[in-house]
C-alpha cells in the first residue's frame, strides 16, 4: 500500500512539474510549486516508512515550513514590480 | 491489530486516490481559481489522509507526534498560502474563466 | 554498467546543464542560478559516492546493520554552507552593479564600460 | 606553546577578523591587521627554524589521527610560502594605512581590514592543510574574501571585475571540488599523504585509474584557474587593476603564489611525480601554456595605457615562468619556479604599492595623467624603474637570479623553444618598462598645472616601497637566502613528499 | 532495490527536466521559482540517498534562504534576460563538451553504485566514524560528530566563510553604503492579508522553538546548529515579509546582528584555544573532562554547535535584512 501512495506521489509530483513548465502566468506557477512543495512533504513522510526508517520525520516539518515562507516570499517580493509577467509572462524564449 | 492495518489501508489509498487526482486536477482544469481548488484537494484532504494513514501504521509515539505536527502545520499553512494567492490574484486581475473561454 | 553507473551519467548532465547556463548566458542573475544548479550536481555526486544498498541514514540505532558513510554528507553541509554563501557576495554584487550601470546584461554592461574607457582613455 | 605554530600560524588572522568587526574602529581594525602579520610572520619564521633542524611538522586537529582528523603539515616545501605570504602581509599592513584611507569609503574601513584578515588567514590555511577538501574550504575562504576587496574599488569597474572573478572562481573552485570527488571514489580518503599511499598503491600509472586521470584534470584546471594560467586569466587584469591599491599589491603578490605552491603540492606529493609527468602529459601542457602565458601577457601589457593594469597583465606572462620551472619537474626547474615565486611577490607587490602611491598623489595611475613627472617624482619613479628592471631580469637585480636559475634548468632539459619564449618576453618587458621610462621623463605633462595633488608622500607608504625595493635588489646580490630556501622546497617536493 | 531505483530514477529526471527548463527561461521569476522547486527534488533526493542531514540543510538553505534572496534581487533588478546571441552560446558548448566528455570517460572506471566494497565503503575511515565513534564520542549521529569533532577544523572553515559572506554582503549593501535616507512610508500591500499575519503570528513560536529543537537533537538525528541557525533565520524573514521591514529590525536591531555576526567565529576559536591552554590540540574536546572523554565531546560538540547557530542565525537575517533594505528603499 506504502509503495503504491509512493507512486502516486510520484505521479502527482510530474503533473504538478508540467503545470509549473506551463504556467502560463506568475500564479499557476506558484500554485504548482506550492502544490509541489506539500508533495515533498509527503514524500519524506512515506518513504520513511517504505525504507524502513520513520525518524527523520523533523525534515517533513522543515518543508512545510520553508515551503511556506517561499510562498510568502513569492507574494511579498514580486507583487509590484512587474505585474506585466502576471499576465502573459510564458517563459520559453 | 488487523483492524488497523486494513484502516490504515483505506486511508492511504483513498490519500493517494485525492493526491493524483488533485494533481490531474491541477493540470486540467481550465482557469487559475478552478486549479486552486484541485491543489487545495491534494493539500488537505490528500495529505491529511495519508498522514493520518502513516499514523495508524503504528511506528512509536516519537514518530506519532511527529506526523501530527506536520499534519497541523499543513492544516494551517496550506489553506493559507492558497488564501492568500486566490487573493492576491483576484486583486491583480487574473480573469475567471467562463464556460466557452479558452482554457489558460 | 547501466544498473550500476546510471547515476552518475545523470548526475553529470545535470552538471553540464549547469555549467552551460554559466558560460554561455549574459545575464548576471541567470549565471548565478546556472552556478548553483551545477553545484547541485556536485553535491548530489558526492553524496551518491556515500550510498549503500541497503543502507540507512547514519544515524546509528540497535536495529539496523549497514548505514551509507557519514563522511560525503558532512562535506557537502560545508559545500553546500559554502555555495549559498557565494551566491548570497555574488546577489549582493548584481545589485550594486545594476544600480551603478543600470543593467545586469554582461553585454550592455562591456559596452557602457567602454564608454567609460573612451572617456578616461584607459584600456585593458 | 611551539608545538601549536602550524596552527597558531593560520588562527590568529583568522580570529582577527570577527573582533575587527567588533571593535568597529578604523584604527584598531588596523592595528589588529597588522598585529595578525607580524603574528603571522613570527609564526612563519619559527616555523622556518624548526623545520630546518627538526624536519617537517604535522598538527593534528582535535587530536585525531590523520585520516580520521585533518591535519597540518609544515615542511620545507611551503615554509618559503608561508615567509613571503605573511612578510607581504606585514609589508602591506604598513603601507595600507594610508593608502587605504584615502581609497576607500571611511564607513567601510573595518569592514575591509575583516577581509584582508580572512583573505590572509585562508592563504596560509590553504598553504599548511594536509587535507584535500579543507584545502577546498580555505580556497573560499580566501577567495569569498577576495571578491568582497575586490569589489571595494573606487569605480564601479571594480564591481564588474568582482563579479566576473566570482563566477570563474567559484566554477574553479567547483572543478577542484569535482576532482576531489573523483579521486576520493578511486582512494576513499582526503588526507594528502594518505592519498598519495593509495595512489601508489594502485601502480606506477595509476593502475590505468581512468577516474584518476580525470581527478587530475579536474584539479588542474581548477587551480588554473586560480593561478590564472594563461587561457584561464580573464579575472586577473581586472580584479588586481580595479582593487585597493593596497589590495591589488597584497593579492598580485600571494594569491596566485599561494595557487602554485597547491599545484605543486598535489603533482608532487598527491598524485606524485610519475602519475602527473610521465603517465599524464601535464609537463608538456604546462610548457606550453607557459610559453603561450609569457609571450601574450607581455605582448599585450605593452599595449596598456594604466599603469596597474600593465602590472597586471605582466604577472600572467611571470606567472607562465614559475610555470615553466614547475613544470619542468626537475629539481633544478622547481627550485627557479620557487625563486621566481619569492621575487616576483618582492617585485610585483613593489610596484604596486608604487602605482598605489601614483593614484594618491594624482588620482589616477593612467599614463595621461603619469607624463613627464619623472623629474617631479624622482623617488617614486627610481623604485618603479627599479623594480621593473626586477621583472625584465637585469642584473643585478632579484629578476635576474631567477630568470638565470630557470634558463638554465631549461638548457638542462634541452628545452630550446622554452628559453626563446623566456628570452622573447624578456625583450617585450624591456619595450613596456622602456614606456614607463618613456612617459615618465620624456612626454610634457599633458597640462601644465596637474602636478602632484597630495601635498606629500605618506612616509609609511614610501618606506613600505623602499623596503621591497630594496629588498629585490639585495635578493639580486646576494640570493643565497632564497636560493636555500627554493632548493629546499625543491628537493622535499621531488623526494616525493618529503614530509 | 528496484523501488529504490525507480524512485532514484524518477527524481532525478525530474530534476534534469528542471534544469532544462530553467536554462530555457527568460522571465527569471519563473526561473527562480522553479530553482525553489529543483531544491526541494534535490533534498528529497538527499534523503533517498540516505543523506537525511543534507537533506535538512538544502530545504532550509535553498528554499527558504536562496529563493527570498534571488527574488528581493529580482524585484530590484529587471525580471527578464536579454535573448543571448547564438555566437555567444558556442564556448558554453565547446567547455560543456568537453568537460562532460571527461566525466563520461572517467565513470568507466567510477565503483559501482551503491556496492559495499568500493573504496569509499572499504577505506579503514568507514570503520573510525560509524563503530569507533560510538566509543570515543557517543553521539548516534555519525555525521555531526565527524562534522564537529573529527573535521571540526572544516566546520570552522564553514562558519568563517558564512562569517566572510555576512562581512561582504555587509560591506556591498549594509546600512554603511546608504546614509539614512528618508525612507517612503511602509509600502506593504501584505496588509490585508489577516488571515495570512494571523497564521504566521501563531506559527512564529513554533519555528523558533523548533529551530532550538533542532540545535540540540543534532545529536540524535538530522539537525545541527547550521540547520537550526537557518530555521531561525528564514523564521525571521517570514516575520519581516508579513509585518514589515520596520517591525523585524526593531524586534533584532542592526546593532545586535552586527555582534552576533562575529560572536560565533571567535566562540568557536575560542574553544579551540581553550582546549589548547587546556594542554591538549586545537579542538581536541577530550580536555573539557580529562576523566571522561565522551562528556568532554558533548560540552565540546554542544558549544561549537551553538557558535553556528548563533552566526548563521545572525548572518542570513542580516543578509536578507541588507537585500530587503533596497527593495524597501527602491520603492
Amino acid at each position: 500500500m506504502i509503495f503504491a501512495v509512493m507512486a502516486a506521489l510520484l505521479v502527482t509530483m510530474v503533473l504538478a512539474l508540467v503545470r509549473a513548465f506551463l504556467g502560463p502566468d506568475l500564479y499557476n506557477r506558484i500554485l504548482a510549486i506550492n502544490m509541489f512543495g506539500t508533495k515533498t512533504v509527503l514524500f519524506v513522510a512515506v518513504a520513511g516508512f517504505l525504507f524502513g526508517r520513520p525518524d527523520f520525520l523533523d525534515i517533513g516539518i522543515l518543508y512545510a515550513l520553508v515551503n511556506f515562507v517561499a510562498v510568502v516570499a513569492v507574494l511579498r517580493l514580486t507583487h509590484h514590480d512587474e505585474p506585466a509577467t502576471g499576465r502573459n509572462g510564458d517563459g520559453h524564449s | 491489530m488487523i483492524v488497523l492495518e486494513i484502516a490504515s489501508g483505506v486511508l492511504l489509498a483513498a490519500g493517494a486516490l485525492f493526491v493524483i487526482s488533485g494533481g490531474v486536477g491541477l493540470l486540467r482544469f481550465p482557469d487559475f481559481y478552478t486549479r486552486t481548488h484541485a491543489a487545495g484537494l491534494t493539500d488537505s484532504a490528500g495529505a491529511g489522509l495519508i498522514l493520518l494513514g502513516l499514523l495508524l501504521q503504528g511506528a512509536g509515539w516519537e514518530t506519532a507526534v511527529r506526523l501530527l505536527i506536520i499534519m497541523l502545520f499543513l492544516a494551517l499553512t496550506s489553506p493559507t498560502s492558497t488564501h492568500i494567492l486566490a487573493h492576491a490574484a483576484r486583486r491583480d486581475g487574473v480573469p475567471v474563466w467562463r464556460e466557452g473561454d479558452p482554457r489558460r | 554498467m547501466i544498473a550500476t553507473h546510471y547515476v552518475y551519467w545523470l548526475l553529470f548532465a545535470l552538471m553540464m546543464i549547469g555549467l552551460y547556463v554559466v558560460i554561455s548566458h549574459g545575464n548576471m542573475l541567470k549565471k548565478l542560478i546556472g552556478l548553483s544548479l551545477f553545484q547541485v550536481g556536485v553535491f548530489l555526486f558526492f553524496i551518491s559516492l556515500g550510498k549503500v544498498d541497503g543502507g540507512s541514514a547514519p544515524i546509528v540505532s540497535e536495529d539496523v546493520e549497514t548505514y551509507s558513510h557519514p563522511l560525503p554528507q558532512v562535506l557537502i553541509l560545508t559545500a553546500i554552507v559554502v555555495g549559498v554563501a557565494t551566491l548570497a557576495v555574488g546577489l549582493a554584487l548584481a545589485v550594486r552593479i545594476f544600480e551603478s550601470y543600470g543593467t545586469v546584461e554582461e553585454d550592455q554592461v562591456l559596452l557602457r564600460d567602454a564608454d567609460d574607457r573612451e572617456q578616461d582613455g584607459g584600456a585593458s | 606553546m611551539t608545538a601549536h605554530l602550524p596552527v597558531l600560524q593560520v588562527l590568529v588572522p583568522l580570529v582577527c577578523a570577527p573582533f575587527c568587526v567588533l571593535l568597529r574602529s578604523r584604527t584598531a581594525a588596523w592595528l589588529l591587521f597588522l598585529f595578525a602579520a607580524l603574528a603571522s610572520l613570527t609564526c612563519a619564521v619559527l616555523l622556518a627554524v624548526r623545520v630546518g633542524g627538526d624536519g617537517a611538522q604535522r598538527y593534528e586537529m582535535g587530536g585525531w589521527p590523520a585520516p580520521a582528523g585533518i591535519e597540518f603539515v609544515v615542511g620545507a616545501f611551503n615554509t618559503p610560502v608561508l615567509l613571503v605570504v605573511s612578510a607581504v602581509a606585514v609589508v602591506v599592513a604598513v603601507y595600507s594605512r594610508r593608502s587605504v584611507t584615502s581609497e576607500v569609503d571611511a564607513r567601510r574601513v573595518p569592514l575591509l581590514y575583516t577581509c584582508l584578515c580572512l583573505t590572509l588567514a585562508g592563504l596560509l590555511g590553504l598553504t599548511v592543510t594536509g587535507d584535500v577538501f579543507n584545502a577546498f574550504v580555505f580556497l573560499e575562504i580566501s577567495s569569498l574574501s577576495t571578491y568582497a576587496l575586490v569589489a571595494m574599488g573606487r569605480h564601479r569597474r571594480a564591481l564588474l571585475a568582482s563579479f566576473r572573478y566570482l563566477v570563474i572562481g567559484t566554477v574553479g573552485a567547483t572543478f577542484l571540488l569535482i576532482g576531489i570527488g573523483l579521486a576520493y571514489a578511486v582512494t576513499g580518503t582526503l588526507n594528502m599523504s594518505d592519498l598519495a599511499r593509495r595512489v601508489a598503491d594502485l601502480g606506477d600509472d595509476g593502475g590505468g585509474n581512468r577516474a584518476l586521470y580525470a581527478a587530475v584534470v579536474f584539479v588542474f584546471v581548477g587551480l588554473a584557474v586560480k593561478i590564472a594560467v594563461f587561457p584561464l586569466h580573464a579575472w586577473l587584469p581586472g580584479a588586481y587593476a580595479q582593487a585597493p591599491s593596497a589590495i591589488g599589491a597584497f593579492l598580485s603578490a600571494t594569491s596566485t603564489k599561494v595557487a602554485i605552491y597547491v599545484f605543486c603540492r598535489f603533482a608532487f606529493t598527491v598524485f606524485g611525480t610519475t602519475l602527473v609527468f610521465g603517465t599524464m602529459p601535464i609537463d608538456r601542457i604546462g610548457l606550453a601554456l607557459a610559453c603561450l602565458a609569457m609571450v601574450a601577457g607581455s605582448a599585450v601589457a605593452c599595449f596598456q595605457t594604466d599603469l596597474k593594469y600593465l602590472l597586471a597583465w605582466s604577472s600572467i606572462a611571470q606567472i607562465g615562468y614559475i610555470l615553466a620551472g614547475i613544470s619542468l619537474a626537475t629539481t633544478a626547474g622547481v627550485s627557479a619556479g620557487y625563486l621566481h615565486v619569492i621575487n616576483h611577490a618582492v617585485l610585483k607587490a613593489a610596484l604596486f604599492c608604487a602605482a598605489g602611491l601614483l593614484v594618491l598623489r594624482l588620482g589616477s595611475a593612467r599614463f595621461t595623467a603619469l607624463a613627464g613627472l619623472g623629474r617631479r617624482m624622482p623617488w617614486t619613479f627610481a623604485a618603479v624603474v627599479i623594480a621593473g628592471l626586477g621583472l625584465v631580469g637585469v642584473p643585478p637585480t632579484a629578476g635576474f637570479a631567477s630568470k638565470w636559475a630557470l634558463l638554465t634548468a631549461l638548457v638542462d632539459q634541452g628545452q630550446w623553444a622554452v628559453v626563446a619564449a623566456v628570452l622573447a618576453s624578456s625583450l617585450l618587458a624591456m619595450v613596456y618598462i622602456g614606456r614607463i621610462v618613456e612617459v615618465a621623463w620624456f612626454r610634457e605633462p599633458a597640462e601644465p598645472g596637474t602636478g602632484p595633488t597630495a601635498s606629500k608622500a605618506p612616509a609609511s607608504m614610501v618606506a613600505a616601497i623602499w623596503v621591497l625595493v630594496l629588498a629585490s635588489v639585495y635578493f639580486g646580490l646576494d640570493a643565497t637566502w632564497p636560493a636555500g630556501l627554493a632548493d629546499a622546497a625543491a628537493d622535499a617536493l621531488l623526494a616525493n613528499g618529503g614530509e | 532495490m528496484t523501488t529504490f531505483v525507480l524512485i532514484n530514477v524518477t527524481l532525478l529526471a525530474i530534476l534534469i527536466a528542471t534544469a532544462l527548463t530553467i536554462s530555457g527561461m527568460r522571465t527569471l521569476y519563473a526561473a527562480t521559482m522553479l530553482t525553489a522547486l529543483f531544491s526541494l527534488v534535490t533534498a528529497c533526493l538527499f534523503v533517498l540517498l540516505d543523506a537525511v542531514d543534507v537533506a535538512f540543510t538544502e530545504a532550509a538553505v535553498g528554499v527558504g534562504i536562496s529563493t527570498v534572496l534571488l527574488l528581493g534581487v529580482l524585484s530590484l533588478t529587471r525580471s527578464r534576460e536579454a535573448v543571448t546571441p547564438r555566437l555567444r552560446r558556442l564556448p558554453g558548448a565547446v567547455v560543456v563538451l568537453f568537460t562532460g566528455g571527461t566525466l563520461i570517460y572517467a565513470s568507466q572506471d567510477l565503483p559501482e553504485f551503491g556496492s559495499p566494497t568500493t573504496p569509499v565503503q572499504t577505506h579503514p575511515l568507514t570503520d573510525v566514524y560509524l563503530r569507533q565513534s560510538q566509543e570515543d564520542i557517543g553521539i548516534p549521529n555519525t555525521v555531526t560528530s565527524v562534522l564537529a569533532s573529527y573535521r571540526g577544523l572544516d566546520t570552522l572553515g564553514e562558519l568563517v566563510v558564512v562569517f566572510t559572506a555576512g562581512v561582504a554582503v555587509l560591506a556591498l549593501l549594509g546600512p554603511l553604503m546608504q546614509p539614512a535616507e528618508a525612507r517612503e512610508r511602509e509600502v506593504l500591500d501584505l496588509v490585508d492579508y489577516r488571515v495570512l499575519r494571523v497564521v504566521t503570528g501563531m506559527l512564529m513560536p513554533f519555528i523558533l522553538l523548533f529551530a532550538l529543537y533542532v540545535l540540540f537533537h543534532g545529536d540524535f538525528g538530522p539537525g545541527g546548529g547550521f540547520q537550526a541557525g537557518v530555521i531561525f533565520a528564514s523564521g525571521f524573514v517570514l516575520y519581516g515579509l508579513v509585518f514589515g521591514l520596520d517591525r523585524a529590525q526593531q524586534v533584532l536591531p542592526r546593532r545586535v546582528l552586527w555582534v552576533l555576526i562575529a560572536v560565533g567565529p571567535v566562540l568557536y576559536a575560542g574553544v579551540g584555544v581553550a582546549n589548547m591552554l587546556l594542554g591538549g590540540a586545537f579542538l581536541d574536546y577530550d580536555t573539557f573532562a580529562p576523566d571522561d572523554a565522551a562528556a568532554g565531546q558533548h560540552i565540546g560538540i554542544l558549544l561549537v554547535e551553538s557558535a553556528i547557530g548563533v552566526t548563521v542565525a545572525a548572518v542570513m537575517t542580516s543578509i536578507f535584512f541588507g537585500f530587503a533594505n533596497r527593495v524597501e528603499s527602491s520603492r
